[in-house]
C-alpha cells in the first residue's frame, strides 16, 4: 500500500517533469507577451517530429537527433517571432488567443500536409528499464529527470542574474517604462519566444522514445495539460511553474492509480480551480496594489 | 438626533503589510459640513488609511462608523452606494475608452437608480434619468473647463484632465463625504482656483463634507477647518491649519527646512 | 542663436495616429540650460516630451540634437544619443523591488560607476534605502515618484526630459528634488521640467516656455512674468492689454 | 466606444432604414435564393450566433473573457436533447428549459471562477468545458455516456389544441432565424440599458466602477448567467438540428470558434457578432474547395484579421452604417 | 454527368484527428484508382470528393451537406467517429443519398437503420458486440483467463467494446478486477499498469488506438510485467509496427479483427502491397476498411446495372460481395455480416485461429 504510494509519486514526478520543461517555457513567453500560447504544443510536437525526421530519413542517432529536433524548433519559432509574435507587444488579450490559434492552425496542419495525418512511430532513445528504489523505471526517465532539473537551476539562475532574464522580467510589466530605461522589447521578445518554444522541443524529444508515437495532432494536449500548470504556478513564474508541475504529475498519478484513468485529464483543471478558491492569484504570484 | 454625532469616526485603524505599519492606531473624526484635511510625509499612511475606511483594503483594526451606522468591512461599491460616501484614487484613473461625459453618467448611475434590477430596464423612466445625469455632467464639464474635449475617449486626454474627470466624478451624486486623494496634483493653478471654488460651493451649498489628502499647503490651509497629519502610520497632531504649519514637529516631517 | 544650441525643434507637427496635438512647436535649448516648459492641461507639453523621446507619431519638422536630427528615431537610440525621460503618471517595474528598478534604470550602462551612483541616490533619498526590498508597486505615491526621478538620475543623460516631478511629493520631497535637479543642472545638465507647479518652477528654472494649443506661446526669463500674468495666459492665450501673444 | 459613437450621431436623409429593409427581405428569402447548403450554413451561423451574443457581453461588454461557452452550450444541448428523447416535451418547453437549466448551472460555477482576474479566470472556464466532457462520458446513467443521444426529433409545437413540427431545412432556417432576431433584439436592449454602461464600465476599470457604487460582483455574475442562457438557447437548436448530442459537444473547438467569431466581427458591437457568425461559416465553408489547405488557410486568416482588422470588422460595418446615414 | 459516378468521403482530414482521416482517404483513393485503371464501373469513373469533417459533428453535417446539394453526390462513405456519422444519417436519408460507413463503432447506427428507421444507411464494419464475445470466449476457453483488467479508449468504441464485454464474460466464469479508460492522446499508463500488475489480472482486455498500443506496451515491458499479462481485446497489435516497439509485450496478445495485413488471401496480400508502394507505409484497419467499401460499393453498383442510387440500394440489400476476407452480407438493418477474425501473436507473428460470423440481436424498440 505504501509502496505503491511511494512508486506513484515517483512516477508523479517524472510526469511532472516533462508538464514543467514544457509550461516553463508558456510561461515565460506569457510572461512578455502577456498571451497565452495556444500554439505552445505545436512546438513540442515540431521539435519531436525534428528528431524522427533526423532518425528516420536521415539516419541520424538518436543523440544528434535532440539537436536536430530542437534547432529545428527554434528556427521555426524564429520566423513565427519574426513575423508576428514581436507585433504582439502590448496587444490586447484577446487578439493573442486569435493569433496563437491561428499559429497552432498552421503549424499543425502544415506538418500533417507535409508528413501526412497518420501516425509515426519513433524509434530512438532508451527505453530499457533500470530498477531503482525498488521501481523499474525507463532509463530515458531518468535522463528527463536529469534535464528538468538542470533545465530549472540555469533559467531560475537566468532570469535572477542575467541581463535577459532582468528584462523579461521588466517587459511583462511595463513595456512602455522599457522604452524609457532602454530595453529593447521585440528583441527581448523574439528571444524569450525562442527560448520557450526550444524547451518545448526539448520536451518532445526527450519523451518522443518513451511516448512513442508522433503524429501532426499531438500538441494540442500538451498545450492542454500546460495551462493549468502555468496558472497555478503564478504566471511568468519560473519556481512555481515547477512547484506546479509536480503537483499536478503525483495528483494526476495517483487519481490514475486510486480514482481511474478516465479522470485523469480532469484532475489538471480540478486542481486547479480548487486552489484557484484557495489563492485566487496563484500559488507564488506576487502582485502589486491598486 | 444624531445631529451632535460625527458624520464619520474611525477608531484605532491599523494596517500593516509585513513589517510595515502602513496605518498604526489612527482615530480620527469628521463633521457634519466639514472640510477637513490629511497630510503627511510620502509614505506616511495617508492612501492606505483611505482604502481601509473605503473598503479598498481589509484594516488589521479598528472601526469605521459613517452616520452612526458601523461600515467596517463593508465593500468598496456598498460603501459607495449605502453609505453615499466617495473617494477618489491618487492614482489618475478614468474609463479609458468612453467620452468624458459617459464617465461621469456611470459615476451617477448607481445613486440615481434603485436597484440593479432596474439599471436593465429602457423604459422611459430609465431614460429620464440618464438625460438627467447628463444634464449635470455637462454642468461639471464646464466647470472642470473639459468642455472641449467631452466627446474625446477619456484616455485620450491629458494627465491633468483625466484627474478633473475623476473629481468631477465624485460630484455626480449627492454623496454625504468624499475622501479626496491629491485632487489638485497635475492641475494648472487657473483650474485649482476653480477646482476650490467648486469644493466650497459642494461643501456649503450641498452639505457635502470631505477629507483631503493634499501636498499643496496653500490649498490646504485656504480651504480646510482642521488638519489631521500622519506621520510614519500614526496621527502626529491635529488642529487648525494656521497652528499646523507653524508646528515644529510637521515642519521637520512635512514641510521641510 | 541656433549655431551653438544644442537642441533645436523646428515646426514640429506631431501627435497621436491622425491626431495632430503639436501645431508648429519651434524651440532651441543651449547647451546646460534649465528651462521650465508650462502651460494648461492638456496644452501639449507631455506631448512635446514625448515626441522627443520619439513615443508619438512625428508628421513634419526636425528635431536637431547635437547635428543630427533625431526625428523619429526609436527610444531607444535615443536614449543612446544622451537624452533620458521622465514621463507622467506611473512609470516603474511594479513587480520589481527598489534595488531592481534601479538596476533596470542603468540597464544600458555597464561600467563601475553605477553601482557608486546607486549608493549616492540612496543617499539622496534615504526613505528608498528603507524602502530597497520592496515591491515598487507597493509603495505610495510620493516614494514611486521619488523612484522615478531616481532612476533618471541613474541614467546620467545629458539632457533630461521630465515630466511634472512635483506631482505627489510632500513639500519636503518637492525641495530634494528640485535641489537634486539644480546639482545637475549645474553639472551642465540641460533640463526641460514640464511643471503644473509653476510657482516652484519659475524659480529654480532659467526660462520659462509658456505651450497653449501645441504651440510656443511665450519665451523669456521668469522674471519677466508674473504670476497673475502666467494665469491670463494660460487661460486666454494673451496678456492683459495685449492682443497678439509673444512669439 | 459604442455607447459614445451613437450618442455622436445626428440623423439627416437615412439610407439606412432601405438597407435594412433589404438585408431583412434577404434574410427572409435566402432559402429561396440560395442552395439548401447554403440555407444550411446560414443556420448554423445562427445557431453560433447565440452563444457568441452571450459571449459578447462578457468578453466585449463586461472585459471578461471567457472559454466557458462551450460548455453551457453543452449543457443547453443535453439538456434540451433529454426532455425531447425522454420525455417527447416540445419544442419551445425544451428551449426554454437549457436556457434556463445552462443559467442557473452558471450561477454555482460563476460564483468561485469570478473571484478571479483575467487569466486565472480564462483557465478556470476552460476548465468547465473538460470537466463538462468528463461527466458527460462519465455518468453515464444520465447522459448516456459516450454512446450519446441521438434520434433527437424534429421541433415540435403544441400550443393547446395546436400542434406542428418544423421539418426540412426551410423551415427549420425560419425557426433560427426567429429565435436569431430575438435574441439580437435582447442583448441590444441590455447593452442600451444602464447596467450595459455598467458593464463597460467594469471593462474599463473593475475598481473603479465599484469604488462609484457599481456592484461589479453581482453585475459579472449577472452577465455570466446571461451568457450562459444565450449559449444554451444556442445548445438547445444545436440539437434538434444535428439530432446528436455527445459529449464531443463540451469541446473546446466550439469555445474558440465562438470567441473566433465575438473577436473577429468585432468585440463590444452586436452588428459584430452578428456580421462574424456569418463570416466565420462563410470563411469554413469557403475554404472547403482546398480540403487539404484548409485548416492552414483557416489559420491565416486569422492572422490576416488580428494584424490588418485589429478590432474585427464591426468598426468598418459601423463606418459604413454611418456614412450612409447622412452627412452629420 | 453520365458517365462518372461521384462518390463523397466525408472523414477528419485536419486536426488531431487527422491520423484517422489519412489513412481512410487513402484507402479509398487507392480504391477508385484502380477501379479506374480499370476501366471503371460498367464503364463508368468514379469520382471521389473529399470533405472534411475534422471529427466534429457539425462540421460532419457540413461537410455532407456540401457534397449533397454542392457537388450533388448520391453516394457518401463516411466518418470514422460515430458522433459524426449518427449527425449525418438523417441528413443522407432526407436528401436519400446512400450513407456507406466503414469505421464507426456506435451500435446505434444499425439499431436505427433499415427496418430501424434510416433506409439510406448502411455499415460495413462489424459491430463490437461479435468482436467482444469471440475474444472473451478464445481468453477463457482457449487460455484460462479469468482475471481481467480492463484499459480501453474512453469512446463510444472502448465504452461499448466493453459494455459487451461484460454481458458475455459471466458466461465464462471471468472476472473484472479493474476498469480504466484513456482519452485518446494519453501517454502515460505507468499508473494504471502499476495497479493491474498489483492486483494481479492476467490479461488486459483492450479495446484501444492503433498508437497507443506501443505506447502500452512498453510501459509494460518497462514495469515488467510484459510477458506475465497478456493483451487482449482490438487495438493493432498485430502490426509489425506494434510488435516490433515491445516484442515481449506483445507476445501471446489475442486480438479479433475485421482485418489484418497479414491475412492470407491474395486480394489482400495484393492491398497491402500496392498501398506500401504507393504511400510509402503499410495500410491499417482504417485503410482496409474505406478501400474496401468503395469496392463494395461498386460490386453494388454493377449488380443493380445503373448508378441509379435507389437500385444500387436495392441491390446492396441483397448483395452477396467477395472480400479479400470472405463474403459479405447485410441484414434488415443494414448491418454487414463480416467474418471476425482471431488472431494470436505467436514468436513475434501473427497466427490466425479462426474467423467467427454471427448475427445480431437487435434490442427489441
Ligand atoms: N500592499 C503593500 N505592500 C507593502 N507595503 C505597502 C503596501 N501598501 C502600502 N505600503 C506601504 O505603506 C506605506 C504607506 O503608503 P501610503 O500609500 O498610504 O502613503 P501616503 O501617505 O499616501 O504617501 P504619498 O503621499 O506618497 O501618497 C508606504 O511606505 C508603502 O510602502
Ligand atoms: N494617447 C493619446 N491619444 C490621443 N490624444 C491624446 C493622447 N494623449 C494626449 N492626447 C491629447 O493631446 C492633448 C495634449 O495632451 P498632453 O498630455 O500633451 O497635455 P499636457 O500639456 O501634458 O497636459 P497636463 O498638464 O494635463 O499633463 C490633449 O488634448 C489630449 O486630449
Ligand atoms: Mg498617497
Ligand atoms: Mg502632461
Amino acid at each position: 500500500m505504501l509502496s505503491t504510494i511511494v512508486e506513484q509519486t515517483v512516477n508523479g514526478i517524472v510526469t511532472g517533469s516533462v508538464y514543467a520543461i514544457v509550461a516553463v517555457g508558456m510561461t515565460m513567453i506569457f510572461g512578455v507577451l502577456r498571451a497565452i500560447n495556444f500554439a505552445h504544443g505545436e512546438y513540442y510536437m515540431l521539435g519531436t517530429f525534428g528528431a524522427w525526421f533526423a532518425i528516420d530519413y536521415l539516419g541520424l542517432s538518436y543523440e544528434a537527433s535532440i539537436v536536430v529536433g530542437v534547432l529545428a524548433t527554434i528556427v521555426v519559432a524564429y520566423v513565427v517571432g519574426q513575423l508576428v509574435m514581436r507585433r504582439m507587444v502590448g496587444a490586447p488579450a484577446e487578439s493573442g488567443v486569435l493569433t496563437t490559434l491561428g499559429i497552432a492552425l498552421i503549424l499543425q496542419n502544415t506538418i500533417i500536409l507535409v508528413f501526412g495525418g497518420g501516425y509515426k512511430f519513433f524509434a530512438g532513445g532508451y527505453i530499457e528499464p533500470v530498477s531503482i528504489l525498488g521501481f523499474s523505471l525507463a532509463q530515458q526517465r531518468i535522463l528527463i529527470l536529469v534535464v528538468c532539473l538542470l533545465v530549472f537551476i540555469g533559467l531560475e539562475l537566468m532570469v535572477s542574474y542575467t541581463r535577459l532574464g532582468m528584462a523579461m522580467r521588466a517587459v511583462s510589466q511595463n513595456v512602455e517604462c522599457c522604452g524609457v530605461v532602454g530595453i529593447d522589447v521585440p528583441q527581448v521578445v523574439l528571444r524569450t519566444f525562442m527560448l520557450g518554444a526550444g524547451l518545448a522541443a526539448l520536451s518532445g524529444v526527450l519523451t518522443a522514445p518513451v511516448n512513442v508515437s508522433v503524429y501532426g495532432g499531438m500538441g494540442e494536449l500538451i498545450t492542454f495539460k500546460t495551462l493549468p500548470i502555468i496558472i497555478m504556478g503564478g504566471l511568468g513564474n519560473v519556481r512555481g511553474t515547477f512547484v506546479a508541475a509536480m503537483i499536478l504529475g503525483v495528483a494526476e498519478s495517483l487519481v490514475a492509480t486510486y480514482v481511474g484513468l478516465q479522470f485523469r485529464d480532469t484532475v489538471g483543471f480540478a486542481t486547479l480551480i480548487l486552489m484557484l478558491m484557495w489563492r485566487p492569484h496563484g500559488l507564488f504570484s506576487t502582485q502589486a496594489r491598486f | 438626533m444624531t445631529a451632535h454625532l460625527p458624520l464619520l469616526e474611525i477608531k484605532n485603524l491599523s494596517k500593516s503589510y509585513g513589517a510595515v505599519k502602513a496605518v498604526n492606531d489612527v482615530s480620527i473624526h469628521i463633521d457634519r459640513g466639514e472640510i477637513a484635511g490629511l497630510i503627511g510625509p510620502n509614505g506616511s499612511g495617508k492612501s492606505t488609511f483611505f482604502d481601509c475606511s473605503t473598503g479598498l483594503a481589509k484594516p488589521d483594526a479598528g472601526t469605521v462608523v459613517l452616520d452612526g451606522q458601523d461600515i467596517t468591512g463593508w465593500s468598496l461599491n456598498r460603501i459607495a452606494r449605502e453609505g453615499r460616501m466617495l473617494r477618489s484614487f491618487q492614482k489618475t484613473v478614468t474609463f479609458k475608452s468612453l467620452d468624458v461625459e459617459e464617465n461621469l453618467v456611470i459615476a451617477g448611475q448607481m445613486f440615481t437608480f434603485p436597484s440593479i434590477a432596474s439599471t436593465f430596464g429602457l423604459g422611459k423612466m430609465s431614460r429620464q434619468r440618464i438625460e438627467g445625469l447628463r444634464e449635470r455632467a455637462r454642468e461639471l464639464i464646464k466647470m472642470a473647463g473639459l468642455w472641449d474635449v467631452r466627446h474625446q475617449p477619456a484616455g485620450n486626454l491629458s494627465g491633468g484632465q483625466q484627474k478633473l474627470i475623476q473629481f468631477a466624478s465624485m460630484l455626480m451624486p449627492e454623496p454625504k463625504l468624499i475622501l479626496l486623494d491629491e485632487p489638485m496634483a497635475g492641475i494648472n493653478p487657473k483650474i485649482i482656483e476653480r477646482v476650490v471654488d467648486t469644493i466650497l460651493y459642494a461643501n456649503k451649498s450641498l452639505g457635502v463634507s470631505l477629507l483631503v489628502i493634499e501636498h499643496n499647503i496653500d490649498v490646504v490651509t485656504s480651504i480646510c477647518r482642521r488638519v489631521i497629519v500622519l506621520d510614519q502610520g500614526a496621527k502626529l497632531v491635529e488642529g487648525l491649519p494656521g497652528d499646523i504649519i507653524q508646528d515644529q514637529r510637521v515642519r521637520e516631517a512635512y514641510l521641510g527646512g | 542663436m541656433a549655431g551653438n544650441s544644442n537642441l533645436s525643434i523646428r515646426d514640429l507637427r506631431a501627435g497621436y495616429g491622425n491626431l495632430d496635438i503639436l501645431n508648429g512647436v519651434e524651440l532651441d535649448v543651449p547647451a546646460g540650460q534649465f528651462v521650465a516648459l508650462m502651460g494648461p492641461n492638456g496644452a501639449g507639453k507631455s506631448t512635446l516630451l514625448k515626441t522627443l523621446y520619439g513615443m508619438t507619431t512625428i508628421k513634419q519638422g526636425n528635431i536637431d540634437w547635437r547635428g543630427k536630427n533625431i526625428a523619429g528615431s526609436k527610444s531607444r537610440a535615443i536614449l543612446g544619443e544622451g537624452i533620458s525621460f521622465v514621463p507622467q503618471g506611473r512609470c516603474n517595474f511594479p513587480v520589481m523591488t527598489v534595488d531592481e528598478n534601479l538596476q533596470m534604470a542603468a540597464y544600458t550602462l555597464r561600467d563601475a560607476r553605477v553601482k557608486a551612483d546607486r549608493d549616492y541616490v540612496y543617499d539622496l533619498f534615504p526613505i528608498l534605502k528603507t524602502r530597497r526590498a520592496t515591491l515598487a508597486g507597493n509603495m505610495s505615491g510620493g516614494e514611486q515618484q521619488l523612484l522615478e526621478v531616481a532612476m533618471a538620475v541613474l541614467q546620467r543623460p545629458k539632457v533630461l526630459l521630465v515630466d511634472e516631478p512635483s506631482v505627489g511629493l510632500s513639500p519636503a520631497a518637492i525641495g530634494i528634488v528640485f535641489d537634486e535637479l539644480l546639482r545637475l543642472h549645474a553639472d551642465g545638465m540641460t533640463i526641460l521640467l514640464v511643471e503644473q507647479n509653476t510657482k516652484k518652477a519659475m524659480e529654480v528654472a532659467e526660462r520659462a516656455v509658456i505651450l497653449r494649443l501645441g504651440k510656443v506661446i511665450w519665451d523669456g526669463l521668469p522674471k519677466d512674468i508674473t504670476h497673475d500674468e502666467l494665469g491670463e495666459l494660460f487661460l486666454t492665450g494673451k496678456m492683459r492689454g495685449e492682443t497678439e501673444a509673444v512669439h | 466606444m459604442s455607447l459614445t459613437e451613437t450618442a455622436q450621431q445626428v440623423r439627416r436623409r437615412d439610407l439606412r432604414i432601405p438597407l435594412a429593409a433589404v438585408l431583412i427581405v434577404v434574410a427572409l428569402a435566402a432559402p429561396f435564393i440560395g442552395s439548401r447548403y447554403i440555407t444550411h450554413s446560414l443556420i448554423i451561423a445562427l445557431i453560433f450566433m447565440l452563444p457568441a451574443h452571450g459571449l459578447n457581453l462578457l468578453v466585449g461588454y463586461t472585459g471578461l473573457l471567457s472559454l466557458a461557452q462551450a460548455a453551457f452550450f453543452g449543457i443547453g444541448a443535453y439538456t434540451a436533447g433529454l426532455l425531447a428523447v425522454a420525455y417527447g416535451t416540445p419544442f419551445y418547453v425544451n428551449l426554454i428549459a437549457a436556457g434556463a437549466v445552462s443559467g442557473a448551472l452558471a450561477l454555482p460555477l460563476g460564483i468561485p471562477a469570478l473571484r478571479l482576474r483575467s487569466t486565472s479566470f480564462v483557465m478556470c472556464t476552460l476548465g468547465f468545458v473538460i470537466i463538462g466532457q468528463a461527466i458527460a462520458k462519465n455518468w453515464i446513467s444520465l447522459t448516456r455516456g459516450d454512446m450519446g443521444l441521438s434520434g433527437i426529433p424534429k421541433p415540435y409545437f403544441e400550443l393547446g389544441p395546436l400542434s406542428f413540427t418544423v421539418s426540412g431545412t426551410t423551415n427549420f432556417y425560419y425557426l433560427a432565424l426567429i429565435i436569431g432576431i430575438l435574441a439580437t433584439f435582447a442583448v441590444w436592449a441590455i447593452v442600451r440599458s444602464p447596467a450595459g454602461r455598467n458593464m463597460v464600465a467594469i471593462r474599463e476599470n473593475e475598481t473603479l466602477a465599484e469604488s462609484l457604487g457599481v456592484p461589479t460582483w453581482h453585475y459579472k455574475l449577472i452577465v455570466f448567467m446571461i451568457s450562459a442562457v444565450f449559449a444554451g438557447i444556442g445548445g438547445c437548436l444545436y440539437a434538434y438540428y444535428l439530432t446528436v448530442v455527445s459529449p464531443l459537444t463540451f469541446q473546446m473547438y466550439y469555445s474558440t470558434t465562438m470567441l473566433i467569431i465575438v473577436l473577429g466581427g468585432g468585440a463590444g458591437m452586436i452588428s459584430g457578432t452578428v456580421f462574424g457568425s456569418l463570416l466565420f461559416v462563410g470563411l469554413t465553408e469557403a475554404l472547403r474547395i482546398t480540403p487539404e489547405l484548409r485548416m492552414i488557410a483557416y489559420g491565416f486568416s486569422l492572422l490576416v484579421l488580428v494584424f490588418w482588422f485589429k478590432n474585427g470588422f464591426a468598426p468598418l460595418i459601423n463606418r459604413f452604417w454611418n456614412a450612409i446615414g447622412g452627412a452629420k | 454527368a453520365d458517365g462518372t459516378i461521384k462518390l463523397g468521403l466525408v472523414a477528419p482530414m485536419s486536426g488531431p484527428n487527422a491520423r484517422y482521416g489519412a489513412f481512410s482517404m487513402h484507402g479509398a483513393e487507392l480504391a477508385v484508382k484502380d477501379i479506374n485503371d480499370a476501366g471503371g464501373v460498367n464503364g463508368m469513373k468514379i469520382e471521389l470528393l473529399n470533405a472534411d469533417s475534422q471529427g466534429t459533428p457539425v462540421e460532419g453535417v457540413s461537410a455532407a451537406r456540401r457534397l449533397i446539394d454542392q457537388d450533388g453526390v448520391d453516394f457518401i462513405i463516411g466518418d470514422v467517429s460515430s458522433s459524426v456519422t449518427l449527425a449525418i444519417q438523417p441528413v443522407a436519408e432526407d436528401a436519400e443519398v446512400l450513407l456507406l460507413n466503414a469505421a464507426s463503432s456506435n451500435p446505434k447506427i444499425t439499431y436505427q437503420a433499415g427496418v430501424g428507421g434510416f433506409k439510406w444507411t448502411y455499415r460495413n464494419y462489424p459491430t463490437d458486440e461479435n468482436r467482444a464475445l469471440i475474444v472473451a470466449k478464445y481468453a477463457a476457453e482457449q487460455r484460462g483467463f479469468t482475471k481481467f483488467a480492463v484499459l480501453s479508449v474512453d469512446s463510444d468504441y472502448g465504452r461499448s467494446a466493453i459494455a459487451f464485454t461484460k454481458k458475455y464474460l459471466p458466461d465464462f466464469k471471468g472476472e473484472i478486477l479493474s476498469e480504466d479508460y484513456y482519452k485518446e492522446g494519453e501517454v502515460d499508463f505507468r499508473s494504471v499498469l502499476a495497479k493491474i500488475r498489483d492486483n494481479g489480472a492476467q490479461a488486459i482486455i483492450m479495446y484501444g488506438l492503433a498508437d497507443t498500443t506501443p505506447i502500452v506496451a512498453r510501459q509494460m515491458v518497462e514495469l515488467g510485467i510484459a510477458g506475465k499479462v497478456t493483451l487482449i481485446g482490438n487495438g493493432e497489435f498485430n502490426t509489425e509496427k506494434t510488435i516490433k516497439s515491445a516484442p515481449s509485450a506483445l507476445e501471446g496478445a489475442v486480438e479479433a479483427a475485421a482485418w489484418l495485413p497479414q491475412f492470407d488471401s491474395p486480394e489482400s496480400k495484393a492491398f497491402v502491397e500496392k498501398f506500401t508502394a504507393t504511400y510509402n507505409e503499410a495500410p491499417n484497419n482504417h485503410a482496409y476498411v474505406h478501400w474496401d467499401t468503395v469496392n463494395l460499393l461498386a460490386a453494388a453498383i454493377k449488380q443493380a446495372g445503373s448508378a441509379d442510387k435507389v437500385k444500387v440500394r436495392d441491390a446492396l440489400s441483397k448483395i452477396k460481395y467477395k472480400s479479400p476476407v470472405g463474403e459479405v452480407t447485410f441484414d434488415d438493418h443494414n448491418q454487414a455480416r463480416l467474418p471476425m477474425i482471431l488472431l494470436q501473436i505467436e514468436n513475434g507473428k501473427p497466427s490466425i485461429k479462426g474467423a467467427y460470423t454471427a448475427d445480431i440481436q437487435y434490442p427489441a424498440n
